[in-house]
């Protein structure tokens, strides 16, 4: 079954939508996998830097052929590029960034978000351990954090919830969700519907996300022909 | 892309309100944002906290803007030096409050709240005046005071050459307390000799990102502590 | 001038011992001393600590030294990639300890024992597993765990070019903990590409200076990640 | 009355003496003063680096006339120059290097010295406050701290004492006291008197210090003619 089908939204669609949300003159650190696709999604005209906690501020795209240079990857160990006026730092320095609130926005996956903002993208519950990486750094320093992932799981289980079930990142930083299905604020006074993706309804979100979802004046999510 | 470039020294500073903490750069004379802190003395603050290595020198600088009555306290290392006669008159006649950090406490302060942290153990001034007042803990056998991080409203600081970023590099010993000042501030004000063109300064060489920098003000060359001609 | 050249890899790897704790640099590829990783193999030691942020990739450099059974215990940030299979392996069989540690925290850790401290509080992992034991204080509000310093017997990174002096610079995001573990070390081992006359390097663009160095040895440029022709 | 007529060693004499401990390949941090005299005699052949706290690490003698640079001064604020090798960092890194222990020596001035050696050289008894500057730093985090200093205060009376009476700069550091009367070492054990300055006895020295002084092998401290 294709997503076109489902009314769901393709990754790419996903990302497009989130990339709105990045301001001119944001400092934006990505996490691994679909937050990568946002870069070329940014609209013309806003400048928009990135930051990969491997010591590299102003990071470009995936290098053309040819001209990949061994030592210039991402936190996701991809080889890119760097744009003008980028810098390299050290570890320390990096996540001094981080950590330090310099970042505007860190757009991570996530396996379970709560309704307070608890994000929960590190560990499976049935596992003793997980890759933690950065995200413990960058979900607790960063200004604001999106959360970017599909709606559910694959057997259709709610990762929207009212509690998180799953292993905690950092408690209470999720400002804004952004899935295959709708685009949703965290607010104090709890989860706010902003926009369902087209030909779906606000009540079939609501159907399978875990916690009560404010709805006071959804749109629907624009999506590029 | 963001214009950091600030057109007037007045444009650079003006956010600056009384009751502000102000991180100034500099050790001795080198790196101290002279023409900054002159802009500061013009807006007729009162009220400021100074968070700077040493006391003020004659009568210009950090000293001008302590005899013209806008620094409510200093926090710094290093007092009483012969030339800070200035901020010690002020500070005989009870007009103006001192905190004393050990320099590298200082440094080491500033950097815990550039780089989030909450706060930090140091052997420095243990069992000292110092140290009184504040949390002690043994750690692998050897005692630690808890320092607390040290953030400004603003930094003022000095740097060498800036691109349109906002990247900085510093030169010699006018580096100090620069870059740790500019990780430290909701507000990093940059004094800086030259501009130069986008991609002029190696991403392998710059000391302080961009990212750090909210506004810089070119000043040109000019003899650190001497008096200047207007501008 | 003290010499700090290793003419040979033996030379330079030959004080580690069994038991010891190595910081290892290097983030994905980039800035991993796999010469100095295959010098440690070499002297097939045992019960190693290895501090660094990956688990290794396929049979060669931090994978070959668990291969070989050297390694008791491994910290890191990011242990299950895929291309980890070795270490799983070794942990799934209980012939190895893993300590997981969020990588700034990590990199603070190391920072904070070569800058001489106690320890540091840090709203990482606040509530988290990652947590758990460790003590947590509420400083102006605001919740943080206390971590403590991470310091190893022998750092083993990678740079692009050192002086006479052990100077170091390095090369784009070859960077990353490199630095920070030649100050965390009780004896900084150094893989180069290249060696450069005293003076070459400009005293401005220095990224770690010599005092943090002990060893170093010139490897060339070499293909990350590919077999490499035996010396 | 001249410093010869009374057998006591010049602020030369004694940058003399302790320049000949500064051994082949230290690392060393000079205070204020003093101190600062130690480069000049630095026995030919020895390699031996200076650190200024203000982030200069391999800090040279003053300028050649009309080469003076004014943004490289010593931490004394005195105008420098830099030698081969050396690098520029900022003033955390500068004191990561002291705290941190790779300072193989520093050397400082003192009020006073007590015999388990603690140091006292920031602030006198009846003042309110001093300009700490970065001693503690140093004193706290250095291999070796050496005290230099004379022998006495102007009225004779000791700074070497069994207590200390002045405000702590840092507890059982000092390692070494190098005075114009003597070399005397720190030990577990006590104050031991190693050397003392030509046509004094170690009685004489003892008479003015305020700590009971081990003699077992007291030799001369030697002087350049």
């Amino acid at each position: 079954m294709s997503d076109e089908q489902t009314n769901l939204l393709t990754r790419q669609q996903i990302a497009a939508r989130a990339a709105q949300d990045m301001e001119d003159g944001w400092l934006v650190n990505l996490g691994i996998g679909m937050p990568t696709m946002i870069p070329a999604f940014i609209p013309k005209g806003r400048d928009v830097m990135f930051h990969s906690e491997n010591g590299l501020i102003g990071m470009g795209p995936p290098p053309a052929e040819g001209e990949a240079d061994q030592d210039l990857i991402s936190a996701g160990k991809e080889l890119v590029t760097m744009v003008s006026g980028g810098a390299f730092v050290h570890h320390a320095d990096s996540f001094a960034i981080a950590r330090g609130g310099r970042l505007d926005c860190a757009v991570l996956g996530a396996f379970e978000v709560a309704a307070n903002g608890d994000l929960c993208n590190w560990r499976l519950p049935n596992q003793t351990s997980g890759s933690v990486g950065g995200a413990m750094d960058i979900a607790a320093g960063s200004k604001r954090v999106f959360a970017m992932m599909t709606h559910t799981t694959r057997d259709g289980a709610a990762k929207i919830v009212a509690e998180r079930t799953y292993p905690l990142t950092a408690g209470g930083v999720v400002t804004r969700i952004f899935t295959n299905m709708a685009v949703i604020s965290v607010t104090p006074d709890g989860l706010v519907l902003d926009e369902v993706a087209p030909g779906l309804s606000a009540d079939e979100v609501q159907a399978v996300t875990g916690a009560p979802l404010i709805m006071n004046a959804v749109g629907e999510i624009a999506v590029a022909a | 892309m963001k214009n950091k470039k600030a057109k007037t020294l007045e444009d650079a500073v003006s956010r600056i309100q009384d009751g502000a903490t102000l991180l100034v750069g500099g050790f001795g004379q080198p790196g101290v944002p002279e023409v900054l802190i002159d802009g500061v003395c013009d807006l007729k603050r009162r009220d400021l906290t100074i968070v700077t290595n040493n006391a003020g020198t004659g009568h210009s600088g950090i000293a001008r803007l302590f005899e013209e009555g806008c620094v409510g306290k200093l926090v710094c290392s290093f007092p009483w030096a012969k030339e800070s006669f200035v901020f010690k008159e002020l500070y005989d006649a009870g007009k103006i409050e001192l905190e004393i950090v050990p320099q590298g406490t200082m440094a080491e302060r500033m950097r815990a709240a550039g780089a989030g942290l909450g706060g930090f153990y140091t052997p420095t001034a243990v069992g000292t005046d110092l140290a009184e007042g504040k949390e002690t803990k043994t750690i692998d056998g050897k005692d630690y005071v808890l320092e607390m991080p040290l953030r400004g409203d603003f930094a003022l600081i000095k740097a060498y050459k800036v691109d349109p970023r906002g990247n900085l590099i510093y030169r010699k010993t006018g580096r100090n307390f620069n870059p740790i000042m500019a990780m430290a501030a909701d507000h990093t004000i940059v004094e800086v000799e030259a501009d130069v063109a986008m991609d002029e300064l190696d991403p392998e060489v710059i000391v302080t990102p961009g990212v750090f920098v909210d506004t810089y003000y070119i000043t040109g060359w000019y003899e650190i502590g001497k008096e200047r001609n207007a501008s």
